[in-house]
């Protein structure tokens, strides 16, 4: 019932690398939306956030990803989702965000 | 016919949402759903008191869990200050929002879905899963 | 100082035990407690919810959760018949018996615990461990 | 949130090999009751009972366990467990009774 973030930049330095462990809900979205607003305020760029160790999403987690998109597609840029377990993915796909965001894995 | 209950009565702080999915998740497993329906039922528990915490400004809210012989109801109740539930609108995928996808999230993972809401008196929604149903 | 709570109305059905000690795992997690002191708290709640089953005669209790600043208050409650607190002995290893020892080990794991029982009218069990704190 | 118990004669036919997976209490406590006694019923001998896949104990377990080994000592016969958690074996030792059972490992 928590969740830890790490980041860095890719290795061309065109995108950010995110990992997200834990849950991500109402008490930890928070968390996640400085983080991630705090990357793109040092650089716009490709988000690859990488969600093989989290456990857990719902609509709060959501909600902070396609506010983060909306401010990275003004600059054409995307978000990744890479290797979401398969009750994560399953909330992509019903709200049909895994047309919005690129789900890979 | 009289169900046997599980009810709590809960600070409103989200802090405590992980311990209402780890309890959803008990009570679940005990009653023989599957893995997927138990993760489904998380989901929509977490969306509802989620919706009790950010928007009923009231400083506790209930859940009752209802075991059927074929199922599990769940009641999510605030004494809040409740909404217009005619007014609230339908996510646009053309257009994605970072609120109002909770209600949404709930309709599509339960069976039975509804909710009653009035002004300055809270909201109460209640969702059903079925054993063994896939809709 | 009121303390934000987390409290449970529960049909007295021994199947539901399991589902208590998930509950009271995550609320000691939540508030930092090691693995150690979580299978104690597991302990102790089961065996006040076994008594209030067993014994109490009321087909419901009541658990409260008290969140403090330094560890966790936990109250079972019944409703029920009642018993005479000062006439329970203690259990005797050199004639040790089927039963008398479920009061006897929350009184070992837990810091501090206080028991009201009034005939008729039920049994109150609080028991409180702090953080951090061996004794 | 359920126990599960196998059993079977020793190489010897000389003990019962009882093995307890799961959660032992209030509403379990009545089937190993039940699995005990018809074990003692066929035949009186040493009970080893190997808890190491029991996750949890508590004093309707050990009430159980008691009233057998009453049954047992009556015979000269005893009750061995065999490799408890350490959250199991702590409720035998703060209750005495890793003096009055053969706790082992
Ligand atoms: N318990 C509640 N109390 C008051 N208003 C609520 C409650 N639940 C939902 N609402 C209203 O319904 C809207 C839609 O809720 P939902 O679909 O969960 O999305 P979100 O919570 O992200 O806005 C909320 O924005 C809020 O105005
Ligand atoms: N909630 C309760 N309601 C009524 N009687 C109780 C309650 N809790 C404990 N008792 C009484 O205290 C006795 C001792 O309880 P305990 O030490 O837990 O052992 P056991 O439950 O195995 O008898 C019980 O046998 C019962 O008579």
């Amino acid at each position: 019932m928590s969740m830890n973030i790490s980041s860095n930049m890719g290795v061309d330095n065109d995108f950010w690398n995110i990992s997200l462990q834990g849950e991500l809900d109402v008490s930890t979205a928070d968390k996640l939306k400085e983080h991630l607003h705090s990357l793109a305020d040092k650089k716009i760029m490709d988000m690859k956030i990488n969600l093989t160790n989290l456990e857990y999403i719902d609509s709060t987690g959501l909600g902070v990803m396609i506010g983060i998109l909306k401010k990275l597609k003004i600059s054409n840029k995307e978000i990744y989702i890479i290797n979401p377990k398969s009750n994560v993915k399953k909330i992509f796909t019903i709200t049909g965000l895994d047309k919005i965001f690129k789900v890979e894995g | 016919m009289i169900y046997e209950t599980i009810k709590m009565e809960i600070t409103s702080n989200p802090e405590y949402v992980g311990i209402i999915r780890l309890t959803t998740s008990g009570i679940a497993n005990k009653i023989g759903f599957s893995i997927d329906d138990i993760e489904d039922m998380k989901v929509a528990v977490s969306e509802a008191c989620t919706n009790a915490i950010k928007h009923s400004n009231d400083n506790v809210f209930y859940i009752k869990y209802e075991m059927l012989e074929n199922g599990l109801t769940i009641e999510i109740q605030d004494k809040g200050k409740g909404y217009d539930i005619e007014s609230t609108i339908k996510p646009d995928l053309s257009n994605p929002k970072e609120n109002g996808l909770g209600l949404f999230i709930i309709q599509t993972l339960m069976d039975e879905v509804s909710i009653e809401s009035k002004d300055k008196e809270g909201t109460i929604i209640k969702m059903t899963k079925y054993l063994g149903v896939d809709i």
